[in-house]
């Protein structure tokens, strides 16, 4: 049968061969072709999830061939659990994150020539299972994404695009060091994951391997010391490009973690997992507090996301099932609904071509489906119960609950600063008299409306019944649970 | 004898030699490189090099240094001897002299050479044209690709502006 | 056959129909609700008679595995939850009949019969959990709505402002109750209630739990220190007061201490800080609501007092005199906010200064109000009288003294300030010409149902009493005593605000006057000690990350562009160094190799 | 006497002299560049002939062993990249062409030569030839200021290194009374030769190839000869000579995977780590496009020696692999100069909304000179790093990496200005067809070396 | 008979002599006399080995010719360029080219 994955992944390729020869002035037809080539890829990934067989712990739809001999990498490819909720995730949003840009104006050629370049290196990270592989499809992410904000971004673009930029690429450059010293260190020198996972390798050495790899993890999933690109990043990057960078980068840094830190270096992971917790439950409170502080919408929703990524890195400190099943679902549920606040934050921007929280009031008048969208939506990211937000954030908080209580007690003080910031904002926003700036403001457009509404029904749905997503990755959670 | 004419020549290219460095008005100091170079080709007879000592004097001396007084006579009013010829960092340049000298002469003390082996035949002229002709024919055919190149690069380079 | 879990439903059915249809249902839209309340109260009937024929609680799935223990969507059938559904049911029917009249000149008409109809379903549904989860998800359901109707009029600023301040402080609350449960989870491993009877584990860690789950209740009933939500609340609609802070939503924090009662009853410390806890509150709301002139605010107060009376019933180890008090007060609470309502509705205003003389020209509201009065002050044949009596009576027979004396100095203080209340409002001369009509029909007619149960509820009352089987007899006494003091405190207020007899001079009560009015300064004493610090921080968080964090990355780059200009220095174009720099460093080559 | 060998050389050295001679004629002239790309790929095309020859030849002062027919087919290419290069820049047009081809050709066969000598009298006169055409080369404008200075700079320290290369060469001589590399190798290795004596001979012959490779504190005169020098030089300069200087310290230290003196992996990393960390910083306050490239080109070199420092096979297929990469991604910088002259980083403010194809060969180019994985300059680094690592010096991969991150930041900022800057400088461009070809050619290479490197990945087995 | 280290102190001596001339020299022209002399010192060193080790072919004889010979062509390339730029700038001191800096 079809070799399922390559063509997921390639499938932006050959979207990046149509736009190229379209002329320019069409950009019409090149929108549509951006949303056919984004809508057969999340068809595809549709048809992988459903004939994605949950029972089996190994890899499935699992392609190999040696593609250099000479430095034995391999392009290997495979599927489970773990990764299948971020595939879905990453087609969904690129789909929809395509439904948003159908109103870039200037440049929209090179614009859709990056998009999907984009979308083959987040697909292709996800499915990598050899260490290079990987890595190429981790490096490929950062050129098309310095474009995307680099060019079409807002006033402070140059800066911010330099600093992700330079940020990403200083955490990878470790990365790179270290897939090779495991390489070197492995007996029957190998870059397969597979294989490497059940090389053992000595307690000094998965030390220093573990920091190696998770530095550059840490810069992704933004951890206390590295997230000061994010905000930038966010602010500047236009609304589609913004919805998948915090619905699609970000889990690459969580995925990374459960795909190489966890399985290569169990002893390492024992031990570091205090230091983990303790700098989950920072970033918790830390990303709350300054989100509070914000006068900025979209830099606000941006330190809202190193909060909730907080709770994935305290899902993984807490090394039981519970906590990894907490943090995979919590990276589905986050990209979702902050994918989901970024469109709202777009929707506000084109009507005021503002983000400054001070210049709005009122709208709900006004915008009653904005209003709707936008408090269900704040609602979910503040973690209410019975959406999607607090089911990921409450499994990470059980399973971390056994061995660090005091933090857990932390986190959730910090959750309250989440709901003060969030419902403060929407005051601001949504209620109050109408400002008189926001009377023209028209409601949200169709076009808007078919982008976020899918998202709202996931998050209700999985709010309500999160076995739907939960099955998926059971069989592989506890397999990597197994390990400790 | 022979050791009192070693000692002779050698101390005389040693004066010249630092003459040819350190004199003002550069015109001089091509004419005593040129005396340098006839020391040296004394060193050379003095080896029983006879060939390479006539060849130091007819090229060295006839060719190159003529090339240089041409270059001098060319650039002539730049040689008043009033402006400074030395550049300033010349203390630190004879400090950095000195001790490489002190490096050479410390470690060529040490080394053990081979001992004299006092041979009766000399590289005769012969055994030189037969080894280029022979066994050192590809450098010789090679040097001529190098003195076209000069010679063209020197036309084309030298050329007055049209 | 299990038609529990179909109740919630209903009510859920409806709000999504006055979403999505609200524009064009209109005015129908209240009859969806009203429809879906009544197929509501209908079904709890049956459940009622379903669980007089033997129908238990049941499980419908497994919702989450944690810890290799499966936690399932429950349903729990017990009296209480009966009453806690009829209690809804029937209390919610009357009021969307009264909103219909209160709320029909309003934009938004069809969303607010939305808001209400989701707040039911997720009150029923908060009432049929059988696990903590889902009660979790459901009790914040019931804070989300609360937030959205106090907010309903949100073009008032003050309306948005303490939408947020009740919403965070319940959220405060909540915090509290997710570590409690996560506690009693890791101690004796169980969500679910039917398992507390049998609970086991560390004694500390167990009394600890219930603490916790009790701020809970706490936070949602709004006891001592998380109550400064509930009088802002009065910025909403009184419909939804009435509803929501009068008879079921502060309710919930009750039900889920008598819901985890065992728990409680097996650690005595945490049972003493739930009376405690109780009783500061009572006292507390009852001395400033002797002292406010906002009509709303009075019973907003008067509701806490009567929450702490319940949660001092309740630690004193009397489930059935909590919850029968829970029962008569919902009632004749709702009818004293649905009597305030269309008092506001005529006249205009909330402050009760500004009234007076209301009888003569509203004879309906005045008469349902007295009875409401009545009730709550507990004069003894109405409901209030038999519910304060038992709990008087349990503190009495508990051996707790200081409660007893604090239960019964509450009591007579809601005596006097609610008699105070409806002699300013409705006795004496109109202090301002305020032209009041008698609301339509579609008001008095809820209210005067009410008012007939408000007075009889504490005999109807009956068959749920003996839930907790206690003894009847012996206590007249204490009747007599209850019945004194009320009567006191009703004679006290006559004296005072119709007589008009000034028995203490002001002058001398001032500084205790000015304490009350500005009730204890406790939002003061909060907004400094927490919410100033809390922004500040945020500020200087943001200011950290701004300067120190982000300065360093910006440093590095700094330092790298400095040496590079400073490197760059070094090449200065003059072949004469080049050649230095080229012999310099063969000679130290040199030195460093040959180690000379 | 396995002439043999020697037939591509010659070969192209006839066509250098037919270039040479239709230069008198003005219509031969115009096509001289036609010509000299015809010797170029004659030569090519006898190259594969002479693999079956003997292994030594001529007295065994040349060698002929995979690494010398891989330099030599490097070199032919390089060249044949610069020439294609040079017939785009219009300034050759009216300067003598024909000469100019013939130097280049000249060139070409003295590099030849260098990379496949043995003995040290070879290695001495060929990378003397190649000083001395190339100080003529880099003068070659001699009416533009830049150009006459930087010959003359050029000229001067490049005399004084082979000077004491040449008194390097004179010393081993004495010491081991041959020129011929093995024996000196071999000599060394058993220890039969007076070490201190010979360890500074070695150091003043290194001098003289480390000028070549623009190893730092070698390097002074590299950026200013790279900046004055017609670019097309230029280009030539670092990818010629550099090739033969790496080749010469393959030849000299690495004879059969034995370091020739005991302190070579320190001596080597010592060199790589400063010229990267020198050559990566002066770069990024750099204003001009081609002092910036002459900066980048001496951190690659730092790359380049950090491989040799490796003392084992893999570490010397890495450089032969990151050598044939580099030559493609210094083609296509210093060609985008060529097709914009522009020369200035200013000047390239939006150049992609001008010209978007000459912006998106820079790009291209630049992002590969960084190394970011879809491209070549990825695999060429990733195969230096693993052979570094493969020899367990973590500290040095270190450095490298980290140097890799400051590199970006300068290639950055061109694309910066190309792409996202607002404000344009209109310059005209010079699109001759076959500079855009030849610049199309290295794109293609450095996306097709990135994705699916199979050609040159044969030469490199991970141990 | 002399032994064969002198002539190495020669030879070192000549080098140095040259090289000190190479970093002094303002003039360019002087400069590139230096590198002559360090040229000879090679010469020297050449010669003098080839007497005392004796080898067959006169290695050192025939090396030191095609030095002689490159110097020459060396120092016309070298002459050449100094005249093309004496005649452009009419400047003949070091710190006149320093067009090309930092």
């Amino acid at each position: 049968m079809i070799p399922l994955l390559s063509s997921i992944i390639f499938l932006p390729l050959v979207g990046v061969l149509l736009v190229a020869l379209t002329p320019s002035r069409l950009d019409k037809c090149i929108k549509y072709t951006g949303l056919l080539i984004t809508g057969l890829g999340l068809l595809l990934s549709i048809y992988l999830v459903m004939c994605f067989d949950k029972t089996k712990s190994s890899m499935q739809f699992v392609e190999y061939c040696p593609w250099l001999t000479g430095l034995n990498i391999s392009y290997h490819l495979g599927v489970d659990g773990l990764s299948l909720a971020l595939i879905f995730l990453t087609a969904l949003l690129g789909f929809i994150a395509c439904l948003a840009s159908l109103n870039i104006q200037e440049k929209v050629k090179e614009y859709f020539i990056f998009y999907f370049l984009l979308m083959v290196g987040m697909f292709g990270t996800f499915m990598a299972l050899d260490l290079m592989l990987f890595y190429i499809f981790w490096e490929t992410v950062l050129i098309p994404m310095y474009f995307l904000i680099g060019i079409w971004g807002g006033p402070r673009r140059e800066y911010a695009a330099v600093k992700f930029f330079l940020y990403t690429l200083a955490g990878s450059v470790l990365m790179l060091l270290s897939i090779l010293t495991v390489y070197f260190l492995a007996q029957p020198h190998t870059f397969d994951i597979l294989k490497l996972s059940s090389v053992g390798f000595d307690p000094h050495w998965q030390m220093v391997l573990f920091l190696g790899f998770f530095v550059a993890f840490a810069v992704k999933v933004p951890l206390f010391p590295f997230h000061t690109w994010l905000p930038d990043a966010h602010v500047e990057a236009p609304t589609p490009v913004s919805v998948l960078l915090a619905g699609v980068l970000l889990k690459m840094g969580g995925y990374g973690i459960f795909r190489i830190c966890l399985p290569f270096f169990k002893d390492a992971a024992h031990n570091l997992a205090p230091a983990l917790a303790i700098f989950a439950v920072i970033n918790i409170v830390y990303g709350a507090c300054v989100a509070m502080a914000q006068t900025d919408f979209k830099k606000m929703v941006a330190y809202s996301s190193v909060s909730h990524m907080g709770f994935v890195i305290l899902g993984v400190a807490a090394l039981n099932s519970t906590g990894f099943n907490g943090a995979v679902l919590e990276m589905f549920n986050h990209g979702i609904i902050t994918g989901g606040m970024f469109l709202m934050v777009g929707v506000l921007y084109d009507r005021a071509h503002t983000r400054d929280l001070s210049q709005f009031g009122g709208l709900s008048s006004s915008m009653p489906f904005y209003a709707f969208c936008l408090t269900f939506l704040s609602l979910a990211s503040l973690g209410l119960p019975g959406l999607s937000g607090f089911v990921g954030e409450f499994l990470s908080l059980v399973g971390a609950f056994g061995h660090y209580p005091w933090l857990v007690v932390l986190a959730a003080i910090g959750l309250i600063v989440g709901v003060a910031y969030f419902l403060y904002m929407l005051q601001r926003v949504l209620l109050g008299t109408l400002n008189p700036k926001c009377v023209s403001y028209g409601d949200m457009t169709a076009l808007d409306l078919i982008s976020v509404v899918p998202l709202i029904i996931i998050t209700f749905i999985v709010g309500f019944y999160p076995q739907i997503v939960l099955t998926f990755q059971q069989v592989t959670i506890n397999g990597i649970a197994h390990l400790f | 004898m022979g050791d009192f004419v070693f000692y002779f020549i050698a101390l005389c290219t040693c004066v010249f030699s630092v003459l040819a460095v350190t004199q003002r008005d550069i015109f001089h100091c091509a004419l005593w490189l040129a005396l340098t170079l006839m020391s040296i080709s004394g060193v050379y007879f003095y080896l029983d090099a006879a060939f390479l000592g006539v060849v130091q004097i007819l090229v060295y001396v006839g060719g190159i240094i003529t090339l240089f007084i041409f270059a001098i006579k060319l650039t002539a009013h730049m040689n008043d001897t009033s402006i400074r010829q030395t550049s300033k960092q010349w203390v630190i340049s004879v400090f950095v002299t000195l001790l490489l000298l002190l490096v050479l002469f410390k470690v060529f003390a040490r080394t053990s050479w081979a001992e004299i082996i006092l041979k009766t035949d000399s590289t005769s002229i012969n055994q030189i044209g037969l080894s280029l002709m022979t066994h050192y024919a590809l450098p010789f055919e090679f040097m001529s690709v190098i003195l076209l190149a000069a010679m063209v690069g020197a036309i084309v380079i030298g050329k007055e502006k049209k | 056959m299990n038609i529990a879990h179909y109740i919630p439903l209903f009510p859920f059915l409806a709000f999504v129909i006055n979403i999505f249809m609200g524009r064009r249902l209109k005015v129908a839209s209240a009859y969806v609700s009203i429809a879906a309340c009544v197929l509501a109260f209908i079904f709890s009937l049956l459940v009622f008679q379903g669980f007089s024929a033997g129908q238990g609680s049941y499980s419908l799935g497994t919702w989450l595995v944690i810890n290799g223990k499966s936690l399932n969507f429950g349903v729990i059938v017990d009296p209480l939850t009966i009453m806690m559904l009829l209690i809804v049911t029937f209390i919610g029917c009357f009021i969307l009949i009264y909103s219909i009249g209160y709320m029909h000149d309003d934009p938004r008409f069809s969303r607010y019969f939305a808001y209400i109809s989701l707040f039911m379903s997720s009150m029923l549904g908060l009432v049929l959990a059988d696990n903590f989860i889902l009660l979790l998800i459901f009790w914040e359901g019931v804070g989300l709505c609360s937030y959205l109707l106090i907010a309903f009029w949100y073009e008032r600023p003050a309306a948005a402002a303490a939408g947020l301040k009740a919403f965070i402080t319940t959220r405060i609350g909540d915090t509290g109750f997710l570590v409690g449960i996560l506690i009693l989870f890791f101690a004796c491993g169980t969500f679910h209630f039917t398992d507390l009877k049998s609970v086991t584990g560390p004694e500390s860690l167990l009394t600890l739990a219930a603490i916790l789950i009790f701020t809970g209740a706490m936070g949602k009933s709004a006891q001592f220190p998380l109550h400064v939500w509930l009088p802002d609340a009065m910025e909403g609609p009184t419909a939804v007061s009435a509803l929501i802070h009068a008879a079921t939503m502060v309710a919930a924090g009750v039900y889920l201490v008598a819901r985890c009662f065992p728990l409680f009853s097996a650690h005595p410390m945490a049972l003493q800080t739930v009376a405690v806890i109780g009783g500061i509150s009572a006292l507390m709301a009852a001395t400033i609501a002797t002292v406010n002139n906002d009509i709303k605010r009075v019973l907003a107060y008067s509701t806490i007092s009567q929450l702490g009376l319940m949660m001092l019933g309740l630690g004193v180890g009397g489930l059935s005199a909590g919850t029968f008090h829970l029962m008569t007060h919902a009632f004749f609470k709702a009818l004293l906010f649905l009597c305030a309502g269309s008092v506001i509705h005529a006249v205009g205003t909330q402050d009760i200064q500004k009234m007076g003389g209301l009888l003569s020209k509203m004879k309906i509201t005045g008469a349902t109000f007295c009875i409401g009065t009545l009730a709550l002050a507990g004069v003894p044949p109405f409901a209030g009288f038999w519910s304060k009596d038992e709990i008087l009576l349990t503190a009495w027979n508990n051996h707790h003294p200081i409660l007893f004396v604090v239960a019964l100095l509450t009591s007579f203080l809601t005596a006097f300030y609610m008699a105070r209340l409806i002699f300013l409002v409705l006795f004496g001369s109109a202090r301002s010409q305020l032209h009041a009509h008698e609301s339509p029909l579609t008001m008095t007619i809820p209210l005067m149902v009410l008012s007939v149960f408000a007075a009889f509820a504490g005999f109807i009352g009956a068959p749920i009493k003996e839930v907790g089987m206690e003894a009847h007899g012996g206590s007249f006494l204490i009747m007599a005593i209850s019945t004194v003091v009320s009567l006191t405190g009703l004679g006290l207020a006559y004296l005072l605000y119709i007589r008009r007899i000034v028995l203490i001079p002001v002058s001398s009560v001032s500084g205790l006057h000015n304490l009350l009015v500005n009730k204890y300064y406790i939002d003061e004493i909060y907004d400094y000690v927490l919410i100033k610090p809390c922004l500040r921080l945020c500020q200087g968080s943001f200011v950290f990350d701004a300067k120190i964090v982000d300065g360093l990355v910006n440093a590095m780059a700094s330092i790298t562009q400095f040496f590079s200009g400073l490197l760059r220095k070094t090449q200065t174009g003059l072949i004469q160094n080049y050649l230095f720099v080229q012999i310099l460093s063969l000679v130290l080559l040199l030195i460093w190799l040959l180690k000379i | 006497m396995s002439i043999q060998f020697l037939f591509p050389e010659l070969f192209l050295f006839a066509m250098a002299l037919w270039v040479l001679f239709g230069s008198a004629f003005p219509s031969l002239r115009k096509i001289s560049d036609f010509f000299a790309t015809l010797g170029i790929l004659g030569a090519l095309l006898i190259l594969p002939l002479t693999t079956n020859s003997s292994t030594v030849a001529f007295f065994d002062l040349l060698i002929n062993d995979p690494i010398s027919y891989f330099f030599r087919f490097l070199i032919l290419l390089a060249s044949v990249l610069i020439i294609f290069l040079s017939s785009g820049d219009k300034r050759i047009e009216e300067e003598h062409k024909g000469e100019y081809f013939f130097f280049i050709l000249s060139l070409t066969v003295s590099l030849m030569l260098a990379v496949s000598s043995r003995s040290l009298l070879m290695v001495y006169i060929t990378v003397e030839a190649v000083s001395i055409i190339s100080y003529i080369l880099i003068g070659y404008f001699r009416n533009d200021k830049f150009s006459s200075e930087a010959g003359l700079k050029y000229f001067l320290f490049g005399a004084l290194s082979t000077g004491i290369m040449l008194y390097g060469v004179s010393l081993i001589y004495g010491l081991c009374g041959s020129l011929d590399l093995n024996m000196i190798a071999n000599l060394a290795q058993g220890g039969h030769v007076f070490l201190p004596a010979f360890i500074l001979a070695v150091v003043f012959i290194l001098v003289g190839l480390a000028f070549k490779c623009s190893l730092v504190p070698f390097h002074m005169v590299a950026p200013d000869a790279y900046q004055g020098a017609p670019t097309a030089v230029s280009a030539f300069l670092s990818i010629g000579p550099k090739a033969m200087g790496f080749a010469l310290l393959i030849r000299l230290f690495l004879t059969n995977q034995t370091p020739l003196i005991p302190q070579w992996t320190t001596l080597a990393s010592g060199l790589a780590i400063i010229t990267m960390i020198i050559g990566n910083i002066i770069a990024l306050k750099q204003t001009n496009v081609k002092r910036m490239l002459a900066y980048s080109s001496i951190a690659h070199a730092g790359f380049m020696l950090m491989a040799l420092s490796v003392v084992h096979q893999v570490g010397i297929q890495a450089l032969l692999v990151y050598l044939f990469i580099y030559v493609f991604m210094n083609v296509g910088a210093f060609g985008c100069v060529i097709l914009t002259n522009r020369e200035e980083v200013d000047d390239y403010a939006g150049l992609s909304r001008q010209n978007p194809l000459a912006a998106l060969i820079m790009a291209t180019s630049l992002l590969s000179l960084a190394g970011l994985p879809p491209l070549a300059g990825f695999m060429a680094k990733f195969v230096v790093i693993a052979a570094v690592i493969q020899a367990k010096s973590y500290t040095l991969a270190l450095i490298a990496v980290a140097n890799s991150v400051v590199a970006l930041f300068y290639y950055l900022r061109i694309i910066k200005v190309m792409y996202l800057s607002k404000n344009d400088c209109i310059k005209p461009i010079n699109c001759s067809p076959v500079l855009i070809l030849v610049l199309i050619v290295t794109v293609i290479a450095n996306i097709l070396l990135g994705l699916w490197p199979q050609g040159i990945m044969h030469i490199i087995t991970l141990p | 008979m002399i032994p064969l280290v002198y002539f190495i102190f020669l030879s070192a001596f000549l080098f140095c002599v040259g090289i000190y001339g190479a970093l002094t020299r303002r003039n360019v022209i002087g400069i590139l006399v230096s590198i002559e002399l360090i040229l000879n010192a090679a010469n020297i060193n050449l010669v003098a080995f080839n007497k005392y080790l004796g080898t067959p072919d006169g290695m050192g004889q025939v090396f030191s010719l095609f030095v002689i010979a490159i110097a020459a062509a060396a120092s016309v390339v070298g002459l050449i360029l100094i005249i093309a730029i004496y005649r452009d700038r009419k400047a003949l001191f070091t710190d006149g080219f320093t067009l090309m800096k930092e």
